[in-house]
């Protein structure tokens, strides 16, 4: 069949780091009016393709052709001024500004050649309308939780007219709802003739919204496919270069309590609260249970598992652990309880960028030693090789510096650091978010495993079926309430949802 | 070889060497005079040991995002209260006397150091505001402290730790090695360096590790006045009397220099000590440099300027980078035109 | 509430705004006038400048706003007074000059200059060096330790030093460099002429403390000061005084700090509106090392 | 709507509570000093904080700009020095006309800061650094220019320094006093309503996130540089207006009380957050803390330090507490 010319091709793209060839002779196009997937395990290359095209990296060899004529891009200015509009993997937005400000400045709406501060809310209120969210665009974006940052993102993304707009990971922390809201917005655009580069790790997202897909695996190029010319498996297959062993026996150990409702309880709430993050609320966790954390963005889950570590302290209520009352008032309170908690940004409450893989991996565990007890260099080889290895984290080397990790695997050091501290209870907060789904299965196993082990585990994550298939018990939040607590025999997403749904109805 | 973090403040230290050897080729000849090694480049190690000190005890505050303006007049402070303690004395030549000066002066800049720290690790007043509260203040317990006068002392055991001499080497520097390999081992075989790092790196990310950031910035504040105050009793021991005004005056400033050719960033995180020991040893030769070329002194800190511009320019990998690329930029040349190369390359 | 009773009942205010406390010298001068002021039962309202001119300005001021009976200061620089010292003669209250004087054209500005002339103190040094060396044939090495580089002292001592060895060609100012004033800085860069000049034979130093920092670098270069190389210096400090007694120093000449009852008799005559000479120089002389030796006792400072 | 209501009651509150609790403190000290020293009451003590202190707002003026983009200027006092050792040189030694020598000096600061800025942003040089060599180089070429410090007596200098403008209450303000506080306004307005003064914060902010968003950062951080050394060059110029003379050695230090200035004033020092009013009161604070030492007349000179370094300490930590209460 004849195609209509590409408005973007990227040909024998080639970039090095020093010690890593990101891309490799790899070969990219889109044309106009089509939704492009770019595929890949987490270190594939993905977000370094994105980055090359929009002139944050310079390649190494290869030509881009945009509408037909060559460019190179001296960064990101001019590749926006050209017409490509990107949303960058972590967000990258200013959290000393308002929401407002993060999607308008540099193009802010004027009167009079000042700035209109009236006119450039009440357009971001519009904007953000667009993705069904509701919040006030004045307040500082850093008090935002991380998927609102990321909706953040977008909506400036989707503000310029761009003639290619590329979204690298934007579904990575949204929950079904705001997915479906987004997906809409990109089949509109994708009507007016936009081409649409649309990065994710979820695959039933982008068979839903694909059109044609480009897969990479280890900075090479595997192929590019019409999306109904393949299938999910063969997808997979084709990402991670072997077949994929499917859950399902994870489902059944899952599920089963027997043996829960005798274990002890390790930790429980009674009323604890924080005002303008999370109502009083209680809570029990027994050893070896996974406790899903389900609710809508914004409705309170990171708030509340941050008052079971201690990360902020709460203004009423009283924490048990083993039985015994504790004050909960600082991080090292909760590990001194022997209780884990790897927050949801990765970027700005979880890495030291500047420290190498190794020192990420052991920082907590030295911590928790304190400084006159260090862990000896072949220690800390030993226990970073082995996470490494457990999570397939790449590149392989424990001396890379996580800055210039992968985002996927950047997520999979900071849970490194916490499964070697051998906790009691781990608070997982989105811990998938960015994984690819090899590793996602790795983790959701090591997961049963740890809980089958006796460990307790709190599980919050954006994608519900996650939940559901790891949790033995589902709390579900509305509105920074605890609004249910349910065993999880055999509950489905549909109840869930409409355990949510009824709350904002009555 | 070029890649290694200390490469270019150690090519710069060097070049600036070869630069006083050719220009005054006496400049490197040491000889024996009374029991001690003689000649600039004994000075040079003798008159840098403070400044290394102090550069070693801003690093680690550095590193944790934090810096100290006060450590000026801290080694005042320290020189001066050590100074006053000995002229009181009797007989000035009494070593338990001199260790009992040494000792109460230490113990002042470790409370000064740990007022700092208190300042910025429980009130969170912004480091460089904190600490410039004791830089202002300082100066001014200092004279108190002597009565605007200068003390001087004829006491022998002390004068040594400034301008004595052990194995013919200046005890100065000497000293100045042991605190570095002290600390050194210390912050390296410990988990000090690490959780200092990671304070500095990002301070938020490390406090959910559960570090005790509090504590730790205490601490490097409590060791940095250390450091001024061993660097103050040289200073005072060097010119056998406390000068209250003028004792360690913008050594803060000189400091800070030191650690940044060293290659520790301001902004926190990675530090490393051994750069900062090459740093003031590249700051004190080109003072020592300037007297012994007798450059006019209206035109020392232009001269100065530009020698630490272009120490800086050297190790910005970013300059490098555009200097290589201005060498790749101008296409093969034709032969028939060779000239044109020269003029671009 | 006015400022009249500020100026107390029949008691004299003086607003007394002082450079600094730079050195022992500025102490021992800053001392003399407070403790003067009190022998002489003058309310002296004392401010610091901390070296800056804009502090003694803003100080001058607040003097002006209190309405004090007479204001003297000590300028930090001898330029930029005009415009505050118009505002205190409009306020008509008298001012008085201390240690430096001002360059103002318009000399209505103050009443009087109380202090040393540093042009003077340089040619003392350099007179007595010409008769020292009157006798020697050969060419004399000079080093110079300058104070801070662009403050008036240093400038005129080195300029009314050079005026005086002008005429001969055998004195040879073989390295200058500034010391700040410091012991520390004396020293270190003694340790450097020490080395990068084959042959020294005087050392000028701008103030005591230089000289006595220099002489610990000769000393430990194993020459004898005061023998090997002579040493002259300004200001005769106590420490400064004692060397010149143990034979370290050659010649000081003077430079004296303590104008504190001069000033009080000027402000008192000022206060009362009697006339007063424009210029009165302090008395200052010079020591050599027998002078000092009888001198040194009664040293206050 | 019920948005916008909430942010007018609790956001900017938030944000400017230290500056808030600045302005509170600044009139207890005044009332205290008016209850302690007589004549302190009169209101030309509080312009007197003015006309000597508008040089120093102008320089800190320009600081925050550099502060707010997470960067710092080291080079201000020496580019003051230069400016007033500049304009004496030009008008007595090679009788340059005034207008003429304003030109110059401020272009050669504008100049000597972009120059700096463009070794922090193009060469990577941290801020810190690329500014004391800044300071190094204009101090130095002070020293070369001139050892002495000659009065000025341009008549059009010498009408601008003495003109008093009067004001009710027999009091008055300096001509300088009127051109910082133009300075102020227009400062103000430039961070709030220009994309160039959102871009400055955002910078600050997250500048990697700044150049990911397309933002021009470059030309950001070399301008205010540029700013700062035009800022600082133009207070030279006050200063000059304040004494009539050009002094190689004047203004040493004054990056500190800038910065210290700056920082009181409630603004951060990593940047992204800070007003330009906060450093005006941060100014008066350190005016008035010398203001009150004048008065009191009776402190030596150590204790005089000491009680500078009190009173510093006094004002930070009860605006802390001030601005924690207040939440
Ligand atoms: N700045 C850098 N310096 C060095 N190596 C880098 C840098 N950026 C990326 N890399 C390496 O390049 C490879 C590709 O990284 P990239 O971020 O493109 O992966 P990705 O496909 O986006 O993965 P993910 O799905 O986790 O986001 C990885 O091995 C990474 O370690
Ligand atoms: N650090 C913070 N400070 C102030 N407010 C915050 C902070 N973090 C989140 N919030 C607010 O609290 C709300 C709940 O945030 P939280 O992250 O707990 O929601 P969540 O259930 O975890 O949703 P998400 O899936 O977005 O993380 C957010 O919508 C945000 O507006
Ligand atoms: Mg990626
Ligand atoms: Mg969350």
């Amino acid at each position: 069949m004849t195609e209509p010319e590409a408005i973007l091709r990227m040909t024998g793209i080639r970039k090095e780091f020093p010690g890593v060839v990101a891309l490799d002779d790899v070969d990219f196009r889109m044309f106009p009016g089509e939704v492009h997937a770019l595929m890949g395990e987490n270190g594939a290359g993905k977000s370094t393709l994105i980055k090359t095209l929009t002139g944050v990296h310079g390649i190494d060899a290869g030509t881009i052709e945009l509408g037909g004529s060559a460019v190179s891009f001296a960064g990101p200015p001019e590749a926006q001024r050209a017409g490509v509009s990107t949303v960058y993997q972590e967000v990258n937005l200013c959290p000393n500004l308002s929401v407002a400000e993060n999607i308008f400045i540099g193009r802010e709406p004027r009167r009079f050649g000042r700035i209109h501060w009236a006119g450039m809310r009440r357009r971001a209120e519009v904007l953000l309308g667009a993705l069904d969210l509701r919040l006030d665009v004045s307040a500082g974006l850093g008090s935002q939780s991380i998927a609102v940052q990321q909706m953040v993102a977008i909506a400036r993304a989707l503000d310029v007219s761009a003639r290619v707009l590329v979204l690298d990971e934007p579904t990575s922390s949204l929950d079904a709802g705001e997915v479906e809201q987004l997906l809409k917005v990109l089949r509109s655009l994708r009507e007016d003739g936009m081409a649409i580069l649309f990065v994710s790790h979820f695959i039933d997202q982008v068979f839903a919204i694909a059109d044609r897909m480009t897969v990479l695996r280890n900075g090479k190029l595997v192929g590019e496919y019409r999306t109904s010319d393949i299938t999910p498996v063969e997808l997979v297959t084709r990402m991670i270069g072997k077949e994929l062993e499917v859950l399902d026996d994870l489902e059944e150990s899952a599920h089963d309590r027997s043996d829960l409702a005798a274990a002890p309880v390790f930790l429980q709430a009674d009323g604890l609260s924080r005002k303008g993050a999370v109502a009083p609320f209680s809570l029990e966790i027994r050893q070896g249970e996974v406790v899903g954390l389900a609710g809508l963005l914004g409705s309170g889950r990171t708030e509340l598992a941050r008052l079971l570590f201690g990360a902020d302290h709460s203004d009423s209520g009283t924490l048990t652990v083993d039985g015994a009352v504790v004050p909960m008032r600082t991080p090292r309170a909760g590990m001194d309880h022997r209780i884990a908690f790897s927050p949801e940004d990765r970027k700005t409450e979880g890495l030291v960028g500047e420290l190498t893989v190794r020192e990420n991996i052991v920082l907590a565990l030295q911590a928790a030693r304190g400084w006159s007890r260090p862990l000896s260099r072949k220690r800390q080889d030993e226990l970073a090789a082995r996470y490494v290895a457990a999570l397939d984290i790449r590149p392989t080397s424990p001396e890379t510096l996580v800055r210039n990790l992968s985002g996927g695997n950047q997520q999979k050091v900071l849970l490194a650091r916490w499964l070697i501290t051998e906790p009691r209870l781990l608070i997982l907060d989105e811990p998938t978010r960015g994984i690819d789904i090899g590793a996602k299965t790795e983790i959701q196993r090591l997961v049963a495993k740890l809980s089958g082990d006796g460990m307790a585990v709190l599980f919050i994550s954006a994608e519900l079926e996650e939940v559901l298939r790891l949790s033995h018990r589902v709390t579900v939040l509305r509105d920074r309430k605890v609004v249910a607590q349910l065993d999880n025999e055999s509950l489905t997403a549909d109840e869930i949802m409409s355990i949510i749904a009824e709350g904002s109805s009555a | 070889m070029t890649g290694h973090r200390l490469f270019w403040p150690i090519a710069a230290l060097v070049a600036l060497l070869l630069v006083d050897l050719a220009v005054k080729p006496s400049f490197f000849s040491v000889e024996l005079r009374d029991g001690h090694l003689y000649g600039s480049l004994v000075d040079i190690l003798r008159l840098g040991a403070p400044l290394i000190l102090v550069g070693i005890g801003m690093t680690l505050v550095v590193a944790t995002r934090g810096i100290d303006l006060s450590v000026g007049s801290v080694v005042a402070i320290s020189g001066a209260l050590a100074c006053l303690h000995l002229s009181g004395l009797g007989d000035q030549n009494s070593v338990g006397g001199t260790l009992v000066a040494v000792a109460m002066a230490l113990g002042l800049c470790l409370a000064l150091g740990a007022w700092n720290g208190f300042l910025v690790a429980v009130l969170g007043i912004q480091p460089i505001i904190a600490t410039l509260i004791l830089m202002v203040a300082g100066r001014g317990i200092a004279q108190l402290i002597t009565d605007g006068q200068i003390i001087t002392i004829t006491s022998g055991p002390f004068r040594a730790i400034g301008s004595g001499y052990l194995l013919t080497l200046p005890l100065s520097i000497l000293i100045a090695l042991v605190v570095f390999v002290l600390t050194s081992v210390l912050v390296r075989r410990s988990a000090l360096g690490l959780l200092i790092e990671a304070v500095g790196g990002n301070p938020e990310a490390s406090r959910l590790s559960g570090l005790r950031s509090g504590r730790l910035i205490w601490l490097v504040y409590v060791f940095g006045g250390l450091c001024a105050g061993v660097a103050g009793l040289m200073i005072s021991a060097n010119t056998s009397g406390a000068d209250a005004n003028h004792a360690g005056l913008w050594i803060e400033l000189d400091a800070i220099l030191a650690l940044t050719i060293g290659g520790t960033q301001l902004t926190g995180g990675r530090f490393s000590l051994g750069g900062t020991v090459i740093g003031a040893l590249l700051i004190q030769t080109l003072t020592t440099t300037v007297y012994t070329l007798g450059i006019p002194d209206t035109a020392t800190l232009l001269v100065k300027a530009m020698v630490v511009l272009l120490v800086c320019l050297v190790q910005s990998p970013a300059f490098r980078a555009k200097v290589r690329r201005r060498r790749k930029s101008p296409p093969p040349a034709p032969a028939d035109r060779p000239v044109k190369v020269e003029v671009s390359a | 509430g006015g400022g009249s009773d500020s100026a107390g009942g029949g008691a004299v205010t003086l607003g007394f705004s002082q450079v600094g406390a730079e050195s022992g010298w500025r102490t021992a001068n800053t001392k003399s006038v407070q403790e003067s002021a009190k022998s002489a039962g003058i309310e002296l309202k004392f401010s610091d400048a901390q070296q800056k001119q804009e502090n003694q300005i803003s100080a001058i001021r607040s003097f002006i706003q209190q309405k004090v009976k007479v204001i003297a200061f000590s300028p930090v620089v001898e330029s930029g007074w005009d415009t505050v010292l118009k505002e205190a003669k409009t306020a008509n209250i008298p001012v008085i000059l201390t240690d430096r004087s001002v360059d103002s054209a318009d000399k209505t500005l103050y009443k009087t200059f109380l202090g040393s002339d540093f042009v003077t103190e340089g040619k003392k040094a350099g007179t007595w060096l010409t008769k020292e060396f009157a006798s020697a044939t050969g060419d004399v090495n000079i080093v110079e330790l300058q104070g801070t580089t662009g403050s008036a002292p240093a400038n005129d001592r080195k300029k009314g030093f050079a005026d005086a060895i002008a005429g001969q060609a055998k004195f040879k100012v073989v390295a200058s460099q500034t010391g700040e004033f410091t012991r520390a800085k004396g020293k270190e860069v003694m340790e450097a002429f020490l080395k990068s000049q084959s042959k020294i034979d005087v050392l000028y130093a701008h103030n005591d403390d230089m000289a006595l920092g220099a002489i610990e670098a000769i000393e430990a270069a194993g020459k004898k000061p005061g023998t090997d190389i002579k040493i002259v210096s300004v200001d005769a400090v106590k420490d400064g005084m004692q060397a010149l007694a143990d034979g370290k120093i050659n010649y000081i000449v003077e430079c004296n700090p303590l104008l504190g009852p001069q000033l009080m008799d000027l402000v008192k005559k000022v206060a009362a509106g009697q006339e007063v000479p424009t210029r009165i120089e302090t008395e200052e002389t010079e020591f050599d090392q027998a002078k000092a030796k009888e001198a040194l006792p009664k040293r206050q400072y | 709507m019920s948005t916008l209501t909430r942010v007018k009651e609790y956001r900017p509150q938030q944000r400017h509570l230290p500056m808030i609790a600045t302005l509170v403190l600044l009139v207890a000290a005044y009332g205290y000093g008016a209850s302690q020293y007589p004549a302190f009451g009169s209101g030309q003590v509080v312009f007197n904080l003015f006309i000597n202190y508008s040089w120093l707002l102008v320089v800190a003026i320009g600081m925050t700009f550099v502060i707010l983009t997470g960067g710092i200027d080291l080079s201000v006092g020496s580019v003051v020095a230069l400016s007033t050792v500049l304009s004496a040189e030009l008008l007595t030694k090679h009788g340059w006309s005034a207008p003429a020598v304003i030109v110059l000096v401020l272009a050669v600061g504008a100049l000597l800061g972009t120059g700096m800025g463009a070794l922090i942003h193009y060469f990577e040089i941290q801020p810190f650094i690329a500014t004391l060599v800044g300071l190094f180089f204009a101090r130095g070429l002070c020293l070369t220019i001139s050892t002495e410090a000659p009065s000025i007596d341009n008549a059009v200098f010498t009408s601008i320094a003495q003109t008093q403008i009067p004001l009710p209450g027999d009091s008055h303000v300096s001509i300088s006093v009127v051109i910082a506080l133009v300075v102020v306004v227009i400062a103000g307005y430039v961070l709030h309503y220009t994309r160039f003064g959102r871009t400055v914060y955002a910078v600050g902010g997250s500048e990697q996130s700044a150049v990911l968003m397309g933002l021009k950062v470059a030309r950001t951080k070399v301008s205010v540089y540029a700013l700062s050394g035009f800022c600082s060059a133009l207070g030279g110029l006050l200063l000059v207006f304040y004494k009539l003379s050009g002094d190689p050695l004047s203004a040493i230090g004054t990056e500190l009380d800038a910065i210290a200035a700056v920082v009181i004033g409630g603004t951060i020092l990593s940047g992204g957050s800070g007003y330009v009013v906060g450093t005006v009161l941060g100014v008066l604070v350190l005016g008035m803390i010398q203001t009150l030492i004048d008065f009191d007349g009776t402190l030596s000179s150590w204790w005089t330090k000491i009680v500078i370094g009190a009173l510093l300490f006094g004002f930070i930590v009860l605006q802390r507490l001030i601005a924690r209460r207040a939440r």
